[in-house]
Order: structure tokens, then sequence, then C-alpha cells
């Protein structure tokens, strides 16, 4: 059934009589073209262009919880493409060009709002490199701005621009930066990848591979075994326990991101914001809740839920960069498992099981990329070859050099 | 959380540094497959749901580098001891 | 007031104690804790680490000499100009360092003779508590002491302090 | 006597204090004792909110930190704040509050026209609609939505109040002080056992403030009174009022907030307006009680309507009657408990309709206050009664909130009707309601059973304690979620409107999931995150859904227990001291000097040292670098990381923590060396001086200083723990400062013993000297390429020697320079620096792949040989000047062939550093370039759109300045 501002109206008057679940409670066959792993943003945006870009519909996304339980129901949902890497930047570029259409193809209002990332800088090197950064995404073609400190003066007036420990210097600004609502996302590729035939299959969780000769025939769930031509995997922090199943090792760590939400106060700033001199960034859903966070934990962990340190640092960098947050309470925060990567970039390959294919290595950055990384992923798995913007996302980087360091922070995970 | 350092006595985690996996070794660099065993040290983990042995930098306390052994699902830590074993000659 | 880092060499451990004693009549502590001799204190901040102190000494005397004394067992370095060091004394002083010590100063967990090295205000502190005064050390990096002292006299605010120098 | 609505007598009040305040402009009367929300009660205020989405008229819902409803801004100007429960503010006297998301008025809100388009605002609307065209989400909706959203408003200024931090330990913590945890802590504490007990109440005694019982034949607050001044007598037990424990983390950690002067208009001076304590405790007791909860039946949100247990509160605690003639509608024993309270009270109660003998209420009727309500019976008979208050209990959900901040969930009880506790954090015990024991014996037991528990297994011996007398009230209860015929609405979250229908239509959706109806209705996500409301919402899914309740399950709670103040939790860390600043040693001289000052890391350093008439900071800088040139310059450099390095093997260690060879390095020479990541890539460089056949004295980057020692010891505990090797820190113990220049040995002999001639000390030496009387050290270094020298003397020497190296300098014209000089000569050398070893460049890449040694393994050996590492094609480090000399350079500029157009596949590099070289007499660059080294003399374009810049360049070696080196020797 098709949402539109008609259909709303017609039943209001039918008392919403009407209304038919956005996704089916599917019941697993027992074979499908393409099993993908993973009911969060990526696995469902990837069934999504299965369907919609390759006309592959035989498809089932098996999760294990419910759809977006994972970090894409929890994430401080900033989307961006302000890269700086010639790996990334196209990548990133083309997700943001598939949100500014989403909605109109889903059918789905998933509340995407180009309100603007502003990231401040602190220093006379951070500017330049920040600059660097403006100016790579220039040549791809990319929106970005370098303000001085009076330009974010204007922007965000009530920063502390006059006491502050490391003072605001001023900002690279990608206008059509932004925000989206996460849930309505991960429900919006729901209906879209339903809609089309695919079976979304909650409460599923893959507790084996069957590989035989190398060449993946199946998956073994808690719903019974079901066989695939395909297995697409996109689990995000569980990476390293779905590819162990299939005898993998992988450049990938799992560690606890947090997130934080206030009580909802009347709007207060209209732009994401990020702190150059820490790790902080700032935003307010349109329900009114300031969503902010910060820095990874810093260790491995799969317990989905952080400890008092980063707590602590998240509130104080608030307070650092806004000191007219002290009387505004935080409300809420959550972790998430981010599959941290050895250089801090994704991975959409081919694995050496044939037939296996990984979309991995989010780190904290993962919910911009879902359109592309579905996007990019349904081509490698419909064609066997990468969609070109996701051509240097491959996994034996690690072992060619070819890495892509945003951060030049190296093989260490905590770091990016 | 935190972890009891041997030397210290128990502090929060504030006070460490985390590096990671404690299991991997540095290969021999002379080995005839050095490029890929050191690919595999610097980066392959296992990232199991359960126990980890890992390291610690105690940098806020007595500078000691730490081998924890904490349940990752849980953060249950069993076991704490020094990385540098012991003053041996 | 003059100090120096002294490690023991690989494999010198019991022979580093051994000198110590004999030169300066303490036994070293293992621990993070404090011997005195006189006006000096070895206190223990790692694994075969310590602190020496001589209150009132020459920092340069102090070090050659216990250089000298420690040869091929220690590595003795100098730190005398490494640290501001405060002494706080008074019977609220449990409750201004609660507001920054992580670490746990109860009388029955933390004793006189013990040390402890930890953040405070995101500062690397010695602290050491030297009777039951209570009266504690604390030593900071010196080039933090500006901010090391806005916390600790933002923390001692509620309840008035006096400074004097030494 | 205050307020239309205050009983003559009894309550927990002090008549002796009154105290006016004033909600919405109005004047009121209240005592000591009060809350807002009492004293609001006590004066017959009735409304006092406006609901988030449909705007709807709300009053005082619970007596507690659960309340949904009573939310208002409390204070004003920059203390201005939102969303404050009155039910937790203490009165004071002056208190301002004023009701929020209403306009015009409380009384007449525009808004309200929300309610009457509820029909199309139902649960997910919005992800339905407003699609077309795609351009006005940002342009016309998103504004419109976001102007609805929120509730109060931020102060929009800096919060002038002062907050801390605190750490406390302890063997027990106990939270919650009614009878349960007042047993637990008099159990424990009694063993010598070292006790915190901490409850956000300003009271101590939890329901027993509320309800008219006796313990040990006594009222029970007198109880409470003698077991307080036991506790308050014992040493190692704290009290802790005012105080919230918020968040359970591992290994016993616990945060709480304490509101220490948010009852009191202002903070008095020094003291901080809440305190965030980090509380460390071996065992706790969770003594939390539990919340009631509501029934959904129409209208069940009028101001007027009021959680049974919160009405007992008003009428007991605080001498306030919620209404002159009170129904009761309840589904368990405490309906015919609050209607004897009432009339105990003089409050007439109009009727008690109890759901187990079948009867309900289908709606209120009374639209900013209950005038009637509409009664049915078990057969169906339907009734109207008339009455201005209705207490509703639907039964108790103990408060497991803390037992679930490390993953717990909670197991459905049928006995109670609600879910308690199930796996338990390590070292935390339940004790009283909280717990599931809804009754007073069975909490004095339970909580005693607690204590005594808990401090034994901290190892403390059991001491004497008796359990005392007290009965067991009834609490039977028969769950009765929703009266299905309800007429209205009827709501089950009452702070963000989610009505049974929208639990239904969430149902039929497909958000069945509990976490999915959470989302899509938004049921549970207000300040008060559902702690009336969730258990409800989620019994009303079960039916909805033919499912039982422990099927459904729980929604996920996570900390903080009640909302935690941005303030409390930054604590002494905002502004200035949000981070500690470092100064090195010639601060308060360069201050005196009038240096401007920049941050380089944790660490402010003199950036340059501005002269009268000088027009900008260019100017300035020039002159530095002219005069360090021509004369003679110094410049603090004490913030480079410094480390000493002793023992037998400290040459070996060096071997294998840089690129190059250490271990052949004579004593008293230095070296420069290169640091790799095991990775391959560049981590540091710096110099390491031999100052004795087993001792290295080495510096570091300032940015890297604690990475490189963090990493020295990594490499020496964790890889090589067998080599004789001992490091510490030294960069605090020594003030350093470079001495540059063509006169620079004249200046340092005139302050130091040794003979400084070539022969004696030539570049790259490094010796132990006197300097100004104190024993120094001098290195023979140079950055800037000029004949130059390190001085290093003890700290506390540093500010005498700076004015004593300036005087002696005079003569020749000595300069003081900042970081930006430091950075010219740096680049006119061609040195790379942080800019350049961004962690994303190679040895190679620097041009500094020679120094790799390949007769010993290091650190990053083997992983620099990877193929894309060697890749000839990778940017290299070359130098860059402007083909026209006038133009200015940007570090951050791409590199682009002449002609080639402005796209990310004809990028070639980029530039890393510049400076205006006064030498050169124009810009120049450092950067990196694809195959540079074999481009010099080529032209590219330095493009730089962000600052709309794009100037050719020509390539040039690095080293703009002396490349020969012959400046080096004077
Ligand atoms: C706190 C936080 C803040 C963040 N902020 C941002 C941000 O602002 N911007 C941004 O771009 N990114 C952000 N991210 C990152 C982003 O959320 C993730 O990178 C992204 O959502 C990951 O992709 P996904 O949605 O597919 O993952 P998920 O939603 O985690 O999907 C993986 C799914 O796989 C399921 N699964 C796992 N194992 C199995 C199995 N064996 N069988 C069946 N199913 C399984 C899981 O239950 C899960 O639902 C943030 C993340 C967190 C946690
Ligand atoms: N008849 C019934 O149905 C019924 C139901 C529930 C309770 N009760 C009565 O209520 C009482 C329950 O006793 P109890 O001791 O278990 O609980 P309590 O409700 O008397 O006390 C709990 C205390 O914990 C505090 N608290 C809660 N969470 C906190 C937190 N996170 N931090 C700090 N403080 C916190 C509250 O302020 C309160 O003072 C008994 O008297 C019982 O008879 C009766
Ligand atoms: C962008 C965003 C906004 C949120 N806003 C709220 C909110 O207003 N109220 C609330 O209770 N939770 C809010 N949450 C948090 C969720 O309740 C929940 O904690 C989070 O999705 C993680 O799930 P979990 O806590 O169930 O594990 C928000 C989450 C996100 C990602
Ligand atoms: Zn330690």
């Amino acid at each position: 059934m098709k949402y539109s501002a008609f259909a709303l109206l017609r039943e209001a008057f039918r008392g919403h009589r009407g209304w038919t679940p956005a996704w089916r409670k599917a019941e697993p066959k027992p074979h499908y073209d393409v099993v993908i792993i993973g009911g969060g943003g990526h696995g469902l945006a990837t069934a999504f262009y299965l369907a919609t870009e390759h006309g592959i519909t035989n498809v089932a996304v098996l999760e294990k919880g419910y759809i977006g339980s994972g970090n894409a129901g929890r994430n401080t949902t900033i989307i961006r493409s302000n890269y700086l890497l010639p790996g990334n930047e196209p990548f990133y570029e083309w997700s943001m060009k598939l949100w500014e259409g989403l909605e109109q193809n889903l059918n789905y209002n998933a509340m995407v709002s180009q309100r603007g990332v502003l990231n401040l800088y602190h220093s006379d090197a951070q500017r330049d490199a920040f600059a660097r950064r403006g100016n790579a995404m220039r040549l791809h073609g990319v929106d970005a701005e370098l303000l001085h400190r009076d330009g974010v003066r204007r922007m965000v007036p009530f920063l502390d621009y006059d006491n502050a420990r490391f003072p605001i210097h001023g900002g690279l600004l990608q206008r059509r930066g932004g925000t989206a609502r996460h849930d309505a996302v991960v429900w919006g590729y729901a209906r879209g990848a339903d809609t089309r035939g695919v079976d979304i299959i909650e409460n599923c969780e893959v507790t084996g591979l069957s590989i035989v000769n190398g060449r993946v025939t199946g998956v073994d769930t808690t719903r019974g075994t079901i066989r695939a031509k395909k297995v697409a995997m996109a689990v995000a922090g569980n990476t390293s326990r779905v590819a162990a199943l299939a005898g993998l090792r992988l450049p990938i760590e799992s560690h606890v991101l947090q997130a934080f939400v206030s009580e909802g106060i009347k709007p207060a700033i209209d732009c994401v914001v990020t702190f150059g001199a820490g790790h902080f960034y700032i935003s307010q859903s349109d329900k009114g809740g300031l969503v902010f966070g910060g820095d990874i934990d810093g260790y491995n962990s799969y317990a989905w839920r952080g400890n008092l340190p980063i707590v602590e640092d998240v509130l104080e960098e608030g307070m650092a960069i806004w000191p007219g947050l002290g009387r505004i309470r935080m409300l809420r925060f959550w972790g998430g498992l981010m599959d941290m990567s050895m250089d801090g970039s994704p991975i959409i390959d081919r694995t050496p099981v044939d037939g296996l294919y990984l979309n991995a290595g989010w780190c904290y950055g993962g919910f911009k990329a879902t359109p592309a990384s579905g996007w990019c992923f349904a081509h490698l798995v419909a064609r066997d070859e990468p969609y070109p913007v996701a051509a240097a996302l491959r996994l034996d980087r690690f072992a060619t050099g070819a890495l892509i360091d945003e951060r030049g922070a190296g093989a260490q995970p905590n770091l990016h | 959380m935190r972890i009891n350092c041997p030397y210290c006595g128990p502090r929060g985690n504030e006070e460490f540094a985390y590096l990671g996996d404690a299991t991997v070794r540095r290969p021999d660099p002379a080995a005839e497959d050095a490029a890929a065993q050191f690919y595999e040290y610097v980066y392959l983990r296992d990232n199991p749901a359960g126990s980890h042995r890992e390291l610690w930098y105690h940098g806020g306390g007595c500078r000691s580098w730490l081998v924890v052994t904490r349940n990752i699902r849980t953060h249950e830590i069993s076991d704490v001891a020094f990385a540098d074993a012991g003053d041996k000659p | 007031m003059a100090a120096a880092s002294v490690i023991a060499r690989r494999g010198k451990a019991d022979a580093c104690a051994a000198a110590i004693t004999a030169h300066y009549g303490v036994t070293l502590p293992t621990g993070p804790r404090r011997a005195a001799s006189g006006d000096v204190v070895f206190a223990g901040v790692g694994p075969w680490r310590w602190i020496a102190t001589a209150e009132g000494a020459d920092a340069a005397e102090f070090v050659a000499q216990l250089r000298e004394r420690l040869v091929f067992v220690a590595a003795v370095t100098d730190q005398s100009d490494a640290r501001l060091v405060v002494r706080l004394r008074g019977p609220r002083v449990r409750d201004v360092l609660a507001k920054g010590v992580p670490v746990d100063l109860h009388p029955r967990a933390f004793k006189a003779g013990d040390v402890a090295t930890t953040l405070v205000a995101h500062i690397g502190v010695q602290i050491d508590m030297l009777d039951d005064g209570p009266t504690y050390l604390i030593a900071a990096p010196r080039s933090m002491a500006g901010s090391f002292w806005s916390w600790l006299t933002a923390s001692a605010a509620e309840f008035g302090y006096d400074v004097s120098r030494s | 006597m205050s307020g239309t609505h205050r009983l003559q007598s009894g309550g927990l009040i002090d008549r002796g204090k009154p105290l006016s305040f004033s909600f919405d402009c109005e004047s009121h009367a209240g005592f000591a004792g009060d809350t807002l929300a009492s004293a609001l009660v006590a004066n017959g205020v009735k409304l006092v909110g406006r609901s988030f989405k449909y705007h709807r008229p709300r009053g005082i819902f619970t007596a507690g930190s659960e309340e949904p409803n009573a939310l208002v801004e409390l204070r004003g100007g920059v203390r201005r704040e939102p969303n404050t429960r009155a039910t937790v503010t203490e009165l004071y006297d002056g208190l301002i509050a004023a009701s929020q998301n209403r306009w015009p008025s409380l009384r007449h809100d525009i808004g309200a026209v929300n309610d009457r388009l509820s029909r199309f605002l139902v649960a997910g609307f919005y992800y339905k609609t407003f699609m077309w065209p795609a351009k006005f989400w940002e342009l016309l909706y998103e504004p419109l939505i976001r102007r609805a959203a929120g509730l109060g408003r931020a102060a929009g200024a800096e919060d002038p109040d002062i907050y801390e931090k605190a750490f406390a330990h302890c063997d027990v913590l106990v939270i919650g002080a009614g009878p349960a945890g007042l047993m637990a802590t008099l159990a424990a504490g009694r063993t010598g056992a070292r006790v915190i007990l901490a409850d956000e109440d300003f009271r101590l005694g939890g329901r027993l403030l509320a309800e008219r019982c006796e313990i040990g034949g006594r009222p029970a607050v007198d109880w409470v009174a003698e077991i307080e001044a036991e506790l308050a007598a014992m040493p190692d037990v704290r009290i802790m009022r005012r105080t919230a424990v918020t968040g359970v983390y591992d290994h016993g950690q616990y945060s709480a907030i304490e509101r220490v002067n948010d009852h009191v208009a202002t903070p008095p001076e020094h003291e901080p307006r809440q305190r965030s304590w980090k509380i460390v405790a071996k065992r706790a007791v969770l003594a939390a009680g539990a919340h009631e909860r509501a029934i959904a039946f129409g209208n069940n949100d009028r101001p007027g309507v009021m959680l049974a247990g919160a009405a007992r509160t008003y009428v007991n605690r605080f001498a306030a009657a919620p209404g002159r003639r009170l129904a009761v509608f309840t589904n368990n024993d405490d309906g015919p408990r609050t209607a004897a309270d009432a009339r105990e009270a003089g409050i007439e109660v109009a009727a008690v309709i109890d759901s187990r003998t079948g009867a309900r209420v289908t709606r209120v009727r009374g639209r900013h206050g209950v005038r009637l309500i509409d009664v049915a019976d078990a057969d169906g008979r339907t009734s109207t009664i008339e009455c201005d208050a209705l207490a509703v209990s639907g039964g108790w959900n103990p408060a497991v909130h803390l037992t679930c901040h490390l993953g717990g969930k909670p197991v459905w009880n049928d006995e109670i009707a609600a879910f308690v506790p199930g796996a338990l954090p390590p070292g935390m015990t339940v004790a009283g309601a909280a717990a599931g024991a809804l009754t007073l014996a069975r909490c004095l037991g339970g909580g005693m059973t607690a204590g005594v528990t808990a401090a034994a297994a901290c190892g403390f011996a059991i001491a004497a304690i008796t359990q005392p007398r007290a009965d067991d009230e009834g609490a039977a209860v028969t769950a009765m979620w929703h009266v299905k015929d309800s007429r209205g609405k009827a709501f089950v979250d009452l702070q963000n409107d989610v009505t049974t229908k929208d639990v239904a239509l969430a149902t039929q959706e497909g958000f069945g999931s509990v976490e999915h109806l959470k989302r899509y209705t938004t049921l549970g996500m207000a300040t008060d995150q559902g702690k009336t409301a969730n258990v409800l919402g989620l019994a009303i899914l079960a039916q909805a859904s033919a499912r039982a309740i422990p099927q459904v399950g729980t929604t996920t709670y996570r900390p903080p227990y009640v909302p935690v103040s941005f303030g409390a939790m930054a604590g002494h860390h905002r502004g200035r001291d949000f981070r500690p600043t470092r100064l090195p040693p010639s601060h308060a001289w360069a201050t005196e000097q009038g240096a401007v000052f920049v941050e380089a890391g944790a660490w402010l350093r003199a950036q340059y040292y501005p002269r009268a008439g000088e027009a900008d900071w260019l100017k300035t800088v020039n002159r530095e670098v002219a005069a360090t040139r021509a004369h003679v310059g110094v410049c603090d450099v004490s913030t480079l990381g410094k480390i000493e390095i002793e023992g037998a093997n400290a040459g070996v260690f060096l071997d294998r923590v840089y690129a190059n060879t250490f271990s052949t390095l004579p004593v008293g020479k230095a070296r420069y060396g290169l640091m790799l990541r095991e990775d391959g890539f560049v981590m540091d460089d710096g110099t390491a001086s031999r100052l004795a056949p087993e001792r290295f004295f080495m510096t570091t980057t300032t940015a890297q200083a604690v990475r490189v020692m963090q990493h020295l010891e990594f490499c020496h505990q964790v890889l090589w723990p067998a080599l004789d090797v001992q490091m510490v820190s030294v960069s605090e113990q020594w003030a350093q400062f470079s001495i540059a220049g063509p006169r620079s040995r004249d200046v340092l002999a005139k302050l130091v013993d040794a003979d400084l001639g070539d022969a004696a000390f030539p570049h790259l030496g490094c010796r132990e000297v006197t300097a100004c009387g104190v024993a120094a050290r001098l290195f023979r270094l140079s950055f800037s390429g000029e004949l130059a020298y390190e001085l290093a003397v003890p700290a506390r020497h540093g500010d005498a020697t700076i004015r004593a190296i300036m005087a002696a300098g005079a003569e020749f014209g000595i300069t003081p320079y900042g970081t930006e000089a430091l950075g010219v000569m740096r680049i006119e050398k061609g040195h790379v620096a942080g800019n350049e070893i961004n962690g994303q460049l190679t040895a190679r890449d620097l041009g500094l792949g020679r120094m790799m040694s390949t007769k010993k393994d290091f650190v990053g050996r083997v992983m620099a040989q990877r193929p894309a590492l060697l890749d000839p094609e990778r940017p290299a480090l070359v130098g860059f000047k402007p083909v026209d000399g006038a133009r200015r350079l940007r570090a951050g500029a791409h590199f682009l062939k002449i002609g080639a157009g402005a796209t990310a596949e004809n990028d070639e590099g980029y530039m890393t550093s510049v400076a205006y070289s006064p030498m050169v007499k124009s810009w120049i660059g450092l950067g990196v370039l694809r195959r540079g080294p074999e481009r010099i003399g080529e032209r590219v374009r330095a493009y730089d759109p962000v600052r709309n810049g794009d100037v050719e360049v020509e390539v040039t070696s690095p080293i703009f300045v002396d490349p020969e080196g012959a400046r080096l020797h004077g």
C-alpha cells in the first residue's frame, strides 16, 4: 500500500483500519538465491537493491533479533560525505546522492535532513588538514566550505569563543550533510524489499555456514537450515563471529561506542557540530532531544554497553564547546558494537570462500553509508564484480599496503 | 571497568591504555614468509566473543604493560598479570 | 627537595635493594609504599621503580651520590625539577582529595607510608601519605602545576584553606 | 495556613517555616518540607503543564522522580532549567516556576488544536507523508515539526553555577532509604563495614513517609528518626541525601548525582550546585522500592487524575489534599487504603471503583481538571460520579532499573503481576519492594538479610540485630490494564501522548516486537523513560498480539536512572579547565615579552613575539627568522618529549625501535632517528644522544611524546623483556633552549664553561657542561640549519637561564623566536615535522627511505616493504615555490598538472607545510607529489578551492636554504 498524505487522510476517516504490516513476518523457505545475514540498514538495503537494480528477489534477510536491533537502531544519525581519501570519497558521495532521493525511491519518509555538518578546527595545522580534506572533496565534486571563526560564530553563536581551553578557529562545513531518522531507514528499506518479494525473517540467528569444496551452500540458523547459492554477510559488530563460521580471521575488532540523548528541549541547534580538539558531536532530533556522542570506549567488547569514563569524557567535551548545556540533562545512553577495521575504512568484497561475500568494517561511520553500501554490495553479489565507487574497499589491502587510513592511526582499531 | 593492577591495586580503566590481543606474537623477521606472518600479526584478530587475553598499559599509574584476561561479552576479568613476567636476567 | 627515579637493572633488583639497605639503611619497598631513613625516602612507583627524595638536599649531589652507590644495579635519573610537590594537612583533607583522587584514601585502605600513582583531574600524580594527621604529599608534573593548582584550590574552596611555601 | 487544599494538621512539613513561590507568575505559599508539587497541590493548582504532542492539559501524576506530567521551567535567566520535575523540586523561598510547551498561556494553548487533529497524527504518521515535493522537507515540513519539538527551553547562556565530581569507596552501597534500605544499612553498619546509604529524596524513609503505618508499635516515621540517629553516629556509615544512584558499571562502579544546592535559589559561594559521584562498592543492596503504574481508560490524563500512592503521599507526608472529593480506581489493595487515608484526613471519598469486582472507570470528564467520572459495573450498568480528583492504582512495578544496566533482564512474576529483577550485576542484591516484596514486614526482613549478607561477603562478622515488628499490609492485585469500553483517548504514556490506539495500530502495522513498538510509537522514550507507562504498554501489546506478557518482554533499561545534567558530569572540567594546560619553563618570561601563545597539544607555547609597530604576525615572524639567520635567536624547545634510556642493552634496544642504527653511536654524539610503527609508517622522529656507554637521551616530537613513551615501554616490556634497558621520561626535568644562528657560539661562550670550537665540539656533539653555574647539557643540534645548540638545564633554572641567554646575547642582537619562526626555518631546510609525519606517509614517501637499515631488525621493517608502499607512483616529498613570487601558498592545497581539470583523477598530492621565507623572499612549501623527486623544475597547480586559491608552483628540492649545510658550521 502506497504511503501518501492522501492515504493518511483516507485512513484517518476509516479509523486507520486499512494499514497493513510494513513488512510481512516471513517464514524461512528451504532455498534462496541469496541469503543476507543481518537485518540492519546494510543488509536490508542490499536486499532492496538486489530486487530493484538486479531483479533478484528470491532473497532472504536473516536477522537474529528484530530488524534494526543492531547499530542501525542506535547511531547518532549523522550523514555526510566529507572524506579525504580517494578510496572512500566517491563511495560516500554516492551514498549522499542516494540519500537525496531515498524517500521518494522508498516511498517512506526517513526524514533525511541536510542541515549541514560542521567540523570545528582549533589550530592552524588542523585548519590545513581540514583544507586538504575540503579540497579533496571539491575535486570529487562534493560541496565543502572552510569557515573562519566568524563564519562559525554566525552559524552557532552559542559555542564558547572566549574562554575555551581549545579556542575555535573555524570549521569545515558540508552543507549537504545532516541527519536521517535511523529507524525509518531500516523500516523503509524493509518495506521496500518486502514489497518486491524479499523475505525478512526476524528472530533467526545464523549459527553455521555450510561450505562444500570451498563453496558456500547455505546457512544453519536457529530456525533451521536454509540453502542458498550465495550468502552475503552484513552483520557489523558481529562480523568476526559470523566469519569464524567459515574459518575466516579478519582485520576487524569489535568495540563498543556509546551514544546519548538529552531531554527534549525547544530547538537549540540546527546543524551537526563536531569538536575538533576531542571527540564529540551533537545535533538535535526533530523530537527535540540533543543527540550526541564521542569516542569509542577503546577496548574489545560484545557487551552492547560501555563504561563511565567515556560518559564523563563526552559530557565534559560537550560542556567545553557549549557551556550553555550545563543545566540540560542527558536522558539516556546506550552502546552499539562497532566492527572496527584495522585502517578505519570498510570492506565490501568477496571472501576466499566462493559465494560468500563480506560487508564490514564500518567502524562508527556506517550509517551514512547505508544506501551506497547496499547498492554496492548488491552489485557485487549479483555480478561478482565490485561497483566502481567501492572498488578500493578490498580485503587484500592490508596485505598489499593499499590502506585507506583517513586518520593515519595505523593498525590500531581503537585509535580510528 | 576496574582493572586490578598487580602493582597498584584496582583502578578505573581511564588510567589505562588499551592495545589489543595479547596472544599474537611478533614473528621472526628473518623467516622466509615473514611478510605473511607479519600481516597476520599486525592485522588479523580472532576477536572472540568470550575470553580474551589482551594488553593494557597502566600509563596513569605504574607504567606496566599488563595482560588482562577478560570476558568480552560480560567484561568480567578473570586474571591480570604483568606482561613482563619477571626480573629474569 | 631532591628527587631521582631509581630503576633496578634487569636481574639486579635484589642487588639494588641490598645496596640501598647498605647505604641508606632502609628496606626498599616492593610495592607502592615508602621507606624513609632520615630525610631520604624511597617511594615505590612501579615494579622495580622508585622515586628517591631527600628533603633539603642539593639535587645534583644527591643524584650523583645515588648513581655512584647504585652503579650497575640501577638506573638513576634526576627528577628534582620535574615536579611540583604540595603537602596537605587538615581535618577536611580527605574531603578535598575525594574530589579528584580516584584511590580509596580511607584509613583502612590507605595508611601512613602508602603511595599511589594515579590521575587527578587528568594530571598524573604521586600521592604519599605521611602521617595520620592526616598529611599527604602530592607531586604533580611541573608543567601542569597551574592546572593542578586550579583543581586543588577549587576543590578546597568550600572548606577554606591556607597556603604556605616551604 | 497556606493554600486552599492544605490539611489542618499532620504531614512532615514545617508549618513554622512558610515559604512563598510563584507558578506562571502567580504567587503561592508553602512550607519548608514541601516539594513544588506538594505546594501546588496544597494551593489547589491542578493544571500544571501541556503534553508533548497533543498539548493536552496535564496535572501532577506522581510524587516522585517518575513524574511524566508536572515538568516546569524552574528559575529563570541564565539559570533557567527546563523539564524540571515539580515532584522532586524542594520548595525554597522565592522559587519561580513556569509551565512549558504552551502558547500563549497554559490555559489557552493554541497547540491544543493538535488534540483535535489527533486522528491524523497517529503513531508514525510522519513516515507516511511529507515526501512530496522532495525539497519541501527542509524548507517546510521539518521546520514545522521542529518548532513543535521539545518541551522546555534551554537557558541559552553559560551556566553560572559550579559543579564537582567526587569519588567514594565503600564495602556496601545501599540504594534507597525506605524500610528495606534502612534495615540493610543498619545491619551492615553494625558489623563495622563501610556503608554508603544513598537516597534521591531529601528525607530518609521512602514510602514510610507516605503511609500511615507502624513499626515496633510506633509511627513508622519515629522509627525512621531513630534509625537515622543510630546511623549518623556510626563513623563508617555515610548517609547521602538528595543523591540518586544513576548508573551501574562494570566491576562495582556506580554513578550518583548529589543535588547539593538545588533546594536553594542560588548555591552559596564556593559550593557546587550538583556533585557527580563515582562510587566503588564491593557490594550493593538495591532497595529502590517500586513504582506504581496507571490503568488505561478514557481521559485518564486529565489534571486531577493521580496515582493512588501519590495521593497518599500528598495527604500523609505533605498534608495536601489532591481534591475535596476523591474517587479511587484500583485493581489492588491500595484502593481501600487510599480511601481510608483520605477519609482520615477529612477528604470526602466519592467512590472506590475496584476492578476486581468488575467495576471500571470508562471516562473522565472536565477538560482542565476532573469534574465527573463515568463508571461501569460488572453488569454493564453505568453511572456518573462527581469528584474533583481520581486516584488510580494499577499495581506496583519493582524499580528493577539498576539491575539491568549490565544487561540483566527482568522476569515476570505472576503473583504481583509485575517484572522483578532477573540476573543481577555481580555484587548486587535486591531487597524490599524492588525485589518484589511489596509489604512492610517483608521489606524490613529482606533489607536486614541483604545488609547482613553483603557485609559478610566483605568479611565482616555478623552483629546483633533483630527485625522490628510490623504488619504486612494487604497487597493483593489482579492485573487490569485497559478499560476496553473506555470513551475518549486512553493514555499509556502520558508525556509522549501514546494511547492504547497507537499501540494497537503499531501492532497492526507489524511493529509488534516490544522494541519496535517503543520506537514506532515513542512509548517510554520521554524524560520519565516510561517508569509509570512501560509495563502497561507492553501488557496492552501482549493483549493486542495474543501473547503472554513474558513473551513480549520489556524494552532495555539504560542509564541514567534519572536524567543527569551536563554540568554535573563535566564538574571542574569546563572552560579553560577542560583539560590541563602545560606551560614551558619560559612561560612567565615570554608573557613579559608580550608573546602571543598557541596551543600545541596540551602545551601553550610562544608563537611569536610581536614588537610595537609591527603590522601583522608575518612581519614579526620574518623579523625573528631574519634575525636568527643573520645573528642569533633563541626558542624554548622544552616541550619536546625527553626520555632517558639506560642499560647494558640500550644501544641494541634503540636499534630495534629506530629504523636507523644507534648502537654504533659514539659517546658524546647525537644522531637523528626515525621511528616507524609496526605497520611500516612513520611514527615519530627525534634525536638520541649517547651520554655514556650505557646511557642515551632521546627526544621525541612534542605531539607524540606520550605515545612514544608508551610504545617504548611496549617494546621493552612486551616484545623484548630480556633486554637490560631502563627508561624514564625526563620531559619535565629539563628546560631546553635552542640557540641558533651564526652568533650562537658567541652567546654560549659567555654562558658555559666548555670549549665550543668545532674540533672540540663538532656538529651533533653532546656533552655535560656548567651553564650559568648549574650542571647543564649542551647539544649541537640544528633544526634551523644554522650553527645551533640546544642547552638543557634543570627546569627550575629555566626562567633564569632564558634571561641569562637574552642578557648574554644582547650584544649579538639575540632575538627570541616562537613556533612560527621555528616552523619557517625547518621548512626552509626541508625538515619534516608533524604535518608530514601524519601517519599516512612512509619513510620512502618522506625521502628518508635510506634511513631504514638493511642490516638489522627494527619495528616496521617488514611491513614497510609491502608492494603498495613501494609503488613509485606514491606521492613523495618535494619543495614548492610559487611561480609568481608574490603569491601566497597554503597547506592543504592539492596538486594538479597544469591544464588538467580539477578532478579527483588528476589529484597528484597535497601541500603539507608552507611558510613565507625571508631568505627565499617568497612563500615556500613542502608537500608530497606523485613521483615528486623526479619532477623537480616542473610546474604544477596548487589548487585550494576551499580558500579560493589556485597558484602555479614550481617543484623544487625540499631544501630551500643552504643545501650544502655550510651554515651548520657557523
Ligand atoms: C552509538 C553509535 C553511533 C553511531 N553514529 C553514526 C553516525 O552518526 N553516522 C554514521 O554514519 N554511522 C554511525 N554509526 C555506525 C553505524 O550505525 C553502523 O556502522 C551501521 O549501522 C552498520 O551497518 P548495519 O546498519 O547494517 O549494522 P547493524 O544494524 O548492526 O546490522 C547488523 C545486524 O546483523 C544482525 N546479526 C548479527 N549476527 C547475526 C547472525 N549470526 N545471524 C543473524 N543476524 C545477525 C544483528 O542483529 C544486526 O541487526 C554509529 C554507531 C553507533 C553504535
Ligand atoms: N501495598 C503495596 O502494594 C505496596 C507496594 C509497594 C510498596 N509498598 C510499601 O512500600 C515500602 C517499600 O519499601 P522499600 O524500602 O522497598 O522501598 P521504598 O519505596 O520505601 O524506598 C525506596 C527509596 O529508594 C529511593 N530510590 C529509588 N531509586 C533510587 C536511586 N536510583 N537512587 C537513590 N535513591 C533511590 C527512593 O527515593 C525511596 O526513598 C514498604 O513499606 C511497602 O510496604 C507497598
Ligand atoms: C537518534 C536517536 C535518538 C534517540 N532518542 C531517544 C529519546 O528521545 N528517548 C529515548 O528514550 N531514547 C532515545 N533513543 C535511544 C533508544 O531508546 C535506545 O536506547 C537505542 O536505540 C539503543 O537501543 P537499546 O537501548 O534498546 O539497546 C534514541 C536513539 C537514537 C539513535
Ligand atoms: Zn599499575
